[in-house]
């Protein structure tokens, strides 16, 4: 009985998906095709997927932005300028230590209540206090406290922090730090459930540019522009009157569709099609390196062989990187590999990831591999998954094949996503290739996430006092030249470790109908549907 | 074989021009699955990036893939892993399929009832997702496939070999064997199984095209043998993602490879059929 | 072309009919030429692959796709219907000629109830409403005695008995009124007292709508009883057409002796039956082309194999009741076998054997009679270990056999003692064994004999008892004819020397020659090993030849058992004299 | 009356014996998911510092931290209150989920049977009544044809040959066109629903998006199906009582049809159901490629992510349709063959 009163209720939630008038042209509305689902509406749901982090950016309004800077003549997010969204106005007190945010005054909720700095403080005491992804992120900005968060009046509002730290603001325009409306949310809060965790993955409570029409999970969203919002470049509503995002789980057909014409834009198929869209040349192709992201063959440091240094310098000698960067990813990427560093140190420190000294080069890689104390080789798995095979497979293949020429014996092995990811948590495998992405692409980002502590991130179990004593140093360094000396000495002492072989960044290839203009390279990967229009 | 079967098989394959050329395709391929590392014009696995992609040609017959690898060796090659992994799931889930079939169809009783309960349990799974999650949770090797695909099949040949034992349990001869002081087990093993045989092996070839379909179906979803071992399944999967790109020998071939194996197999358990049935058709 | 009023109905000249199979051209019917008189019965003889029920189904032309008529003519009223096209064939179908069938639950259609195909029979031929074709079909129902023909209108074939199928299957072949009612072995299958209304049925039906029938049976006593004249057929040929009473008094053609012969009537002994098989070395006789060799048949072989001097004739009535009284087991021999209070019940409260006893002393030979569903088989079962029982006692030998299950009877040294014979000669040879190791088996298994000379002696000589060439030991099952089967069958069954034998209707599916032979060898067998027999029958004739008691069962239980003689001369209990009366006999008067 | 009442009694007692099966799918399919390797809580730890606090927090969250015999407890605790679990990936209740997703699957599976229904009888009667013909041959090979080729591999040269190369059907992204507004949601189904609507061209449009998957769909089990229908209708064409209607002057038509091809069609349905059963659960690789929103490719996305819930829900509502699909082809039978409610 109970089974089917829960069913009636479904069905009733469900049947409102009609789309009421289509006055709007084809030519206001934007279709994306992608081949991953939305899972939540709360970018803050443990669990939230990369689109889920997409919609939330277009639904909800953040105090601040980040700018966009060219990068080899294509639009990519700045991470060191700001755009106000909600904020009018920042001021950053001369020790660092407080910021002030001057709220826009004609700001508006979708239900047409003001935002306010109440609103404000309400979502970011919920980022850091509640048990969502925010609060990790946050930290990493040093935001960790609802002390920190003061209103001062209804349209000002003051974050302090501990120490000056570069990555405050920056942490600001992410996807977590959204504002909710809070008395609506308070309204649907309760007594286990003080943040509205359960509501506001279901229902949206913000300001942003679009309102949702219709969710399906895994089908379908359509969302409807705010006439209301102004917080866009040209302060006015955005230009598309609807967006349509679909999951298309094929990406050949994701291919299939833009080509047609059908859809306006996808950002996510596979190097093939969008090297051959490209050459048909009757869409707009813009590729663009993923400048936040690596992807790399990893080693688990503690694990032998992998911990002996000769023996992962050995299979760096080894590996085919031209033959890979072509077979995975048609060329289509920045390649990290093969650059010549003068005098074995890094050139230069104020970034990472940077190009490697690394070049194929067989008899080294023997002799690397005899001093390791296994001139004879030895075997191995190595893993990749089930979601990359596209790109890991052929290059996996490449590597068995290389590896087997100085005596390494390889078996390659795929495994679903989620067993993947357990046994790299659990540092179970031996030798694999993962991509990363910092949001946050700064130097010392990188290496505080990714290379120190048992973390999961720490793909390489990668334990090493310097590396942390110099990352920690620079996260709190104002410096740009000391940064830069300190970065300097990691990136030489990461290549000499060598605990993981940067292959590539690939690219994110957005290709979408000549007329749509605006595209921009965002830090979550997505698209930022406000930066678009059509032509 | 008495001459006699042999005779008969000649007329009726004689008869039957689909089941002879089924049977010598079936031949070719188990020819195929044992020569075949010998006699490609090239090395399945090395690759030779600099001819990816490469359409169909004299020098390569069936194309290159992305790798530049020649696609007609890696088809020849992988001859051998689909028919093993066919032929093992299938005669794994045969042998057990048989014996427990036969053992539940001839003492009927609680055997068969607890049997048969399980069988409703297998059968009421979806099939495919029950595969998937069985190599998903054994992880990924040839021989999970192949015992995914024995379990899923297993409940066929249990039903089977029930069946057809259950219609003979009360003949005459059964019971004359147990007058000659069989025991039942005995007579399920000796005199039962036997003459059930034939019947099942007409079930087994029509099996092992969809044990091979089952195994390309893994592989599309990634749940396949791991690269860089040439597959057939494996380059159908790999080789749809060229589709939309107009590389249509990469999977055109696999397909076509895939196609025909099933194809010979399926006529082969239909002529089978016609051979040990006779009055199934003219 | 009309009929001429002397002109015969249905008249067949010279009849072919061929079947292409894998051998190639097989000629079935080889110039068969009868006619029918409108208003007769004709009946047709023969033992199976004579040819009896193809040249039925080429008059109607209802052969298997495989099946043609080469050569001859077909006339029926007059008209040449040879090379009738179908839509003409349609036209005489049902309503001019009608077929009844074998198996009468199969020829209906089991998911449509009677009474629509009734009305589909008369549908087919005239343009009536539905209602109306209902009322046809009652009346139909009516007329072929149906009990509640209301409520049987709508019953579907399997709710109705074997008996009522065939009056259904009657209903519809009479319900256009045909001319000609053929009728393929309309009774076979159903059990004697059914058989006998079923056919008294038949006859008054064609005598009162003036049909002429052509009833195709291997009864003699059937034909005998019920048509005005008789075709018999062997090798798809008539080798002879007389009157009944004259045919089966003073047959001519040496098959029709042969056939005559072999026939066990109620004062027939078992000498009667075939005097040539006494002879141990004679194979069996094998009129079906399939199962012999047709160059040996070819010439009449019949005949030919009959050794010199045996005639039919001289065979003296009295003798085999000297030797039925010598076989008689002294009264002080004694018990072998004895069953007390026996009781089997299924599942379902089903009790297939209700409390019977009985007893059987060595060397005697004991028959159990009654029609489908008494447990007659179920006690051959029973008394052969092959199904334990809910109650009762066997006692072997003065040894309680029912302790032990009959799951683990197997490893019991009874096993040997008592065996078994069964039905059906196919279904009891394994298809996969070959004559040898069919006999060899439980020599192996309860003598724990092994492979050598020893081996094959012994079956080579138990082969010969039984008559079968050794020639043939080598043979699989489907390469043997049916008597040569049941020889296989008795060869095991008595390959370890058992003292008591159950046959269970070892005869039931052979023809009546095989018959003859097979129950000679049984008689003999007997006799030479002073074998106790429960001989399981239907066959009222062959168990008063056989036994020297009988035991009348219905319905699971005794109604009446005796000295044979006794029994069958005065039968005491209403069924018994029931099921004496409905069998039929050579000779005697003919229904018209 | 009686035999509806039998066979209503038969379709009770075979529902409730096939109770234990679905128990015993319900535990076996969780235990096979607490054996994947995977561990859903550490593939939905995102966050950049996803370390064992947050991954903790995670399983506790999905009562991961419990022993596995509890969870078991809590979980058919939770099934009988009609609580089948939230899916991560979708993060919706599973029930919702299937509840949005089943018509899809329902239809599509419905459809295609249709189709190969219609196909497969008429070539399986023309095969037996030409046996042996060159039309038997035929239709022998185009089925053995249809059952080689995989799904994925039919299903996406029909999508490259008929919308990307011909551009006859519709653009392969589900149910129907995105810019074709919905009926109101009734049933579920759309085409009933468009027609209840009275929305004919909604009607053409979903039903143009379903022509291609149904096909694939239908490929498959032309063959089964067809090779039944054959092989049924040969020996009731041989039947005993076939001859008898032959016998009987029977017009052809009513003998194949009335006599032959009804008999014929009582194993065809019992095949027919299991056919539909095993396509509802089996064509994972069918949605998928059609991005068709339907509970197999559900289910797929959510095993790859070790996503319990879904694949357990997933996995009993189908062996659930087995069950009721087995009634009803029961019923039917009973229905249409007299014989089985006497057994």
């Amino acid at each position: 009985m109970s089974i089917l009163r829960n069913a009636g209720l479904v069905a009733a939630l469900l049947a409102s998906t009609a789309l009421p008038a289509l006055a709007q042209t084809r030519a206001e509305t934007l279709r994306h095709v992608t081949g991953a689902a939305i899972n939540t509406l709360d970018p803050n749901i443990p669990g939230s997927t990369r689109e889920a982090f997409g919609l939330s950016l277009l639904t909800y309004d953040r105090l601040l932005s980040f700018g966009k800077k060219q990068l080899d003549g294509k639009w990519v997010f700045d991470l060191d300028t700001f755009k106000p969204e909600l904020a009018e106005s920042y001021t950053v007190s001369p020790d660092g230590l407080k910021i002030t945010f001057k709220l826009r005054k004609d700001a508006k909720f979708h239900d047409g209540t003001p935002v306010t700095a109440e609103d404000v403080k309400w979502s970011l005491d919920r980022a850091v206090t509640a048990n969502v992804l925010g609060k990790g992120q946050l930290l990493t900005g040093s935001l960790t406290s609802p002390d920190q968060f003061k209103v001062v009046d209804a349209h000002t509002f003051e974050v302090t922090l501990p120490k000056p730290d570069k990555l405050a603001l920056a942490n600001l325009a992410v996807v977590y730090p959204v504002i909710f409306n809070s008395k609506l949310a308070k309204s649907k809060a309760t007594a286990e459930d003080p943040w509205a965790l359960a509501w506001l993955k279901e229902n949206t409570a913000g300001s942003g540019a679009y309102i949702i029409e219709s969710y399906k999970p895994g089908e379908t969203t359509i969302l409807r522009r705010n006439p209301d919002w102004n917080r866009g470049s040209a302060e006015k509503p955005a230009a598309f009157k609807r967006i349509i995002t679909q999951t298309i789980p094929e990406a050949a057909t994701r291919a299939n569709l833009v080509e047609k014409g059908d859809a306006d834009i996808a950002i996510d198929l596979q190097a093939t099609d969008a090297a051959d869209l490209e050459k048909k040349g009757k869409l707009k192709v813009i590729s663009t390196p993923q400048y936040n992201a690596i992807t790399f063959v990893s080693f688990n440091n503690q694990m032998p062989p992998f911990d002996k240094i000769e023996v992962r310098k050995a299979i760096a000698a080894a590996l085919p990187y031209e033959d890979m960067f072509k077979a995975a990813l048609f060329g289509r990427g920045a390649p990290l590999y093969g650059a010549t560093w003068a005098d074995g140190q890094a050139p230069t420190g104020a970034t990472f990831p940077i190009p490697q000294p690394v070049k194929t080069d067989l008899v080294e890689a023997k002799k690397l591999l005899t001093a390791a104390g296994f001139p004879d080789g030895f075997s191995t798995t190595f893993s990749f998954n089930v979601g990359q095979a596209g790109t890991a497979e052929p290059m996996a293949a490449l590597l068995k094949e290389a590896l087997a020429k100085i005596g390494i014996k390889v078996d390659i092995q795929k495994l679903p996503d989620a067993q993947m990811s357990t046994l790299i948590n659990e540092k179970k495998l031996p030798f694999f290739t993962e991509g990363i992405v910092a949001w946050l692409p700064s130097m010392d980002y990188f290496y505080r996430n990714f290379y120190i502590g048992p973390i999961r991130w720490n793909y390489s179990s990668l334990n090493d006092a310097q590396i942390t004593e110099w990352a920690q140093a620079a996260r709190f360094e104002p410096d740009a030249a000391k940064y830069a000396a300190l970065g300097k000495k990691l990136n030489t002492r990461h290549f000499e470790l060598m605990p993981q072989i940067p292959l590539w960044q690939p690219s994110q290839d957005a290709v979408m109908a000549p007329s749509v203009e605006g595209y921009v390279y965002q830090f979550h990967r997505q698209i930022d549907f406000r930066d678009l229009s059509r032509k | 074989m008495t001459s006699s079967t042999l005779r008969h098989t000649v007329w009726i394959l004689r008869g039957n021009p689909v089941t002879a050329i089924a049977a010598a395709g079936a031949f070719i391929l188990c020819l195929l699955a044992i020569i075949g590392p010998w006699i490609v014009p090239f090395d399945p696995i090395a690759s030779d990036v600099a001819n990816a992609l490469q359409p169909p040609s004299a020098k390569y017959w069936a194309g290159t893939d992305q790798l530049g690898r020649d696609v007609f060796s890696r088809l020849i090659v992988a001859t051998r892993l689909d028919l093993a992994i066919a032929a093992s799931a299938v005669s794994l889930s045969f042998v057990l399929g048989a014996v427990v079939g036969a053992l539940c169809g001839y003492t009927g009783g609680r055997l068969d009832r607890y049997v048969g309960r399980f069988v409703d349990v297998l059968m009421a799974f979806p099939l495919f997702v029950l595969a998937m999650a069985m190599v998903a949770a054994l992880g990924n090797r040839v021989e999970n496939i192949v015992i995914a695909t024995a379990i899923i099949n297993l409940p066929f040949y249990i039903r089977f070999a029930r069946a057809e034992v259950n219609v003979r349990r009360n003949a005459g001869w059964v019971e004359a064997a147990r007058a000659s002081g069989d025991s039942h087990v005995s007579v399920v093993l000796r005199f039962l199984l036997p003459n059930v045989l034939p019947a099942m092996a007409v079930q087994v070839s029509l099996n092992l095209g969809w044990a091979i379909l089952n195994a390309a179906g893994l592989s599309f979803i990634g749940l396949g043998v791991s690269a860089p071992t040439p597959e057939w399944g494996i380059m159908v999967a790999e080789g749809a993602r060229f589709i939309s790109t107009g590389k249509w020998w990469l999977v055109a071939f696999p397909g076509l490879a895939l196609m025909l194996t099933v194809l010979c197999f399926n006529l082969l358990g239909d002529g089978l059929r016609d051979i040990l049935d006779p009055r199934m058709r003219t | 072309m009309s009929a001429t009023p002397d002109a015969p109905l249905l008249a067949i000249e010279d009849l072919h009919v061929t079947f292409s199979t894998r051998r190639g051209l097989v000629e079935a019917v080889r110039g068969v030429s009868f006619s029918v008189a409108a208003g007769e019965t004709l009946g047709v003889v023969g033992e199976s692959g004579s040819g009896k029920s193809v040249t039925a189904f080429a008059v109607t032309r209802l052969l298997d796709a495989s099946g043609r008529v080469s050569q001859g003519r077909i006339r029926f009223a007059g008209e040449d219907i040879t090379a009738a096209s179908s839509k003409q064939l349609r036209r005489l179908h049902g309503a001019a000629i009608s077929m009844i069938f074998q198996n009468p639950r199969g020829a209906l259609n089991p998911i449509r109830t009677v009474g629509q195909q009734i009305a589909d029979a008369i549908m087919a031929h005239e343009s009536i409403s539905a209602g109306e074709g209902r009322a046809r079909a009652l009346e139909l129902l009516k007329a072929v005695l149906i009990r509640d023909p209301e409520k049987r209108l709508d019953a579907y074939p399997h709710e109705l008995s074997g008996g009522m199928c065939q009056r259904v299957m009657i209903a519809m072949a009479i319900a256009c009124a045909p001319k000609l009612l053929i009728a393929d072995e309309p009774t076979t299958g159903l059990d004697v007292t059914t058989q006998k209304t079923v056919m008294d049925l038949l006859a008054r039906i064609t005598a009162e709508r003036g049909m002429a029938m052509i009833l195709i049976t291997h009864d003699l006593g059937l034909a005998s009883r019920y048509c005005q004249r008789v075709c018999v057929m062997e090798q798809g040929k008539v080798v002879e057409e007389a009157q009944p009473l004259s045919l089966f008094s003073a047959p001519q053609h040496p098959y029709t002796k042969r056939l005559v012969a072999a026939s066990p009537t109620a004062t027939s002994t078992i000498a009667d039956l075939a005097p040539e098989a006494l002879s141990p070395s004679t194979v069996s006789l094998s009129p079906h082309p399939e199962e012999a060799a047709p160059a040996a048949v070819s010439k009449d072989g019949s005949v030919v194999s009959q050794p010199p001097g045996a005639s039919f004739e001289t065979k003296p009535a009295a003798s085999p009741q000297d030797e039925g009284s010598a076989k008689k087991p002294a009264p002080g021999t004694p018990l072998l076998l004895e069953v007390q209070n026996l009781v089997k019940r299924y599942d379902r409260g089903v009790v297939a054997v209700n409390d019977v006893s009985f007893t059987i002393r060595a060397g005697e030979s004991l028959g159990l009679v009654g029609e489908s569903g008494s447990g007659k088989s179920t006690i051959s079962r029973l008394v052969c270990r092959l199904i334990d029982a809910s109650e009762g006692e066997i006692l072997f030998d003065g040894q309680a056999i029912g302790t032990l299950p009959a799951r683990d009877f197997h490893r019991s040294p009874l096993r040997k003692d008592i065996q078994i014979v069964f039905q059906d000669p196919t279904d009891s040879l394994n298809p996969r064994f070959n004559a040898f190791d069919c006999i060899a088996h439980p020599l192996r298994r309860l003598l724990n004999m092994k492979d050598g000379a020893a081996l094959t002696a012994r079956v080579s000589e138990c082969a010969e008892r039984a008559g079968l060439p050794s020639g043939l030991l080598e043979r699989f099952p489907h390469q043997l004819s049916g008597g040569q089967k049941a020889r296989v069958g008795i060869a095991r069954a008595i390959a370890c020397r058992p003292r008591l034998l159950i046959l269970d209707e070892p005869t039931a599916a052979l023809d009546v020659s095989v018959q003859a032979v097979i129950l000679q060898l049984l008689d003999r067998l007997r006799r030479e090993d002073d074998l106790a027999l429960l001989f399981v029958s239907h066959d009222l004739n062959v168990v008063r030849m056989m036994c020297e008691r009988t035991v009348v069962m219905q319905n699971g239980a005794i109604v009446e058992q005796g000295e044979s003689l006794a029994l069958f001369a005065a039968p005491q209990t209403d069924y018994a004299r029931t099921l004496l009366e409905a069998v039929l006999h050579l000779g005697g008067p003919t229904v018209r | 009356m009686s035999q509806l009442s039998t066979t209503a009694k038969r379709a009770g007692w075979r529902f409730a014996s096939s109770l234990p099966a679905l128990f015993g799918v319900l535990v076996f399919t969780f235990l096979l998911m607490r054996v994947l390797p995977g561990d859903p809580a550490v593939f939905f730890a995102s966050g950049p510092t996803a370390g064992k606090e947050e991954i903790e927090m995670i399983r506790k969250q999905m009562g991961l931290d419990k022993p596995v015999p509890e969870q078991l407890l809590r979980y058919l605790g939770d099934i009988g209150s009609g609580n089948l679990g939230r899916s991560l990936t979708t993060g919706q209740p599973v029930l919702a989920d299937l509840q949005s997703r089943l018509p899809a699957s329902l239809e599509l599976t419905f459809s295609a049977l249709l189709i190969a229904l219609l196909t497969a009888i008429p070539l399986g009667v023309a095969a037996a009544l030409r046996q042996g013909s060159w039309i038997d041959h035929v239709v022998r090979f185009i089925c053995a044809l249809g059952v080689c080729v995989p799904t994925f591999v039919s299903g996406l040269l029909l999508i490259y040959a008929f919308y990307y190369l011909l551009g006859l059907a519709p653009d392969p992204t589900g149910r129907v066109d995105i810019f074709t507004s919905l009926p109101p949601r009734l049933t579920g189904f759309l085409l009933i629903d468009f027609a209840l609507a009275g929305d004919w061209e909604g009607w053409r449009a979903a039903a143009a998006q379903l022509v291609l998957p149904a096909m694939t769909m239908a490929l498959f089990v032309v063959a089964p199906l067809a090779r039944i229908t054959r092989a049924a209708m040969l020996a009731s064409l041989g039947s005993d009582f076939v001859r008898t209607a032959r016998s009987l002057g029977l017009p052809p038509a009513k003998v194949i049809v009335t006599y032959a091809l009804r008999n014929a069609l009582l194993p065809v349905l019992t095949i027919a159901g299991i056919v539909f059963s095993t396509m509802l659960g089996a064509n994972v690789l069918v949605e998928k490629v059609f991005s068709w929103p339907g509970v197999a490719s559900y289910a797929l996305d959510a095993l790859l992510s070790s996503d319990y819930a879904p694949v357990q829900g997933f996995v009993l509502l189908m062996a659930s349709i087995f069950v009721v699909v087995n009634l009803t082809v029961d019923v039917l039978y009973g229905i249409a063959d007299p014989r089985v409610s006497v057994e």
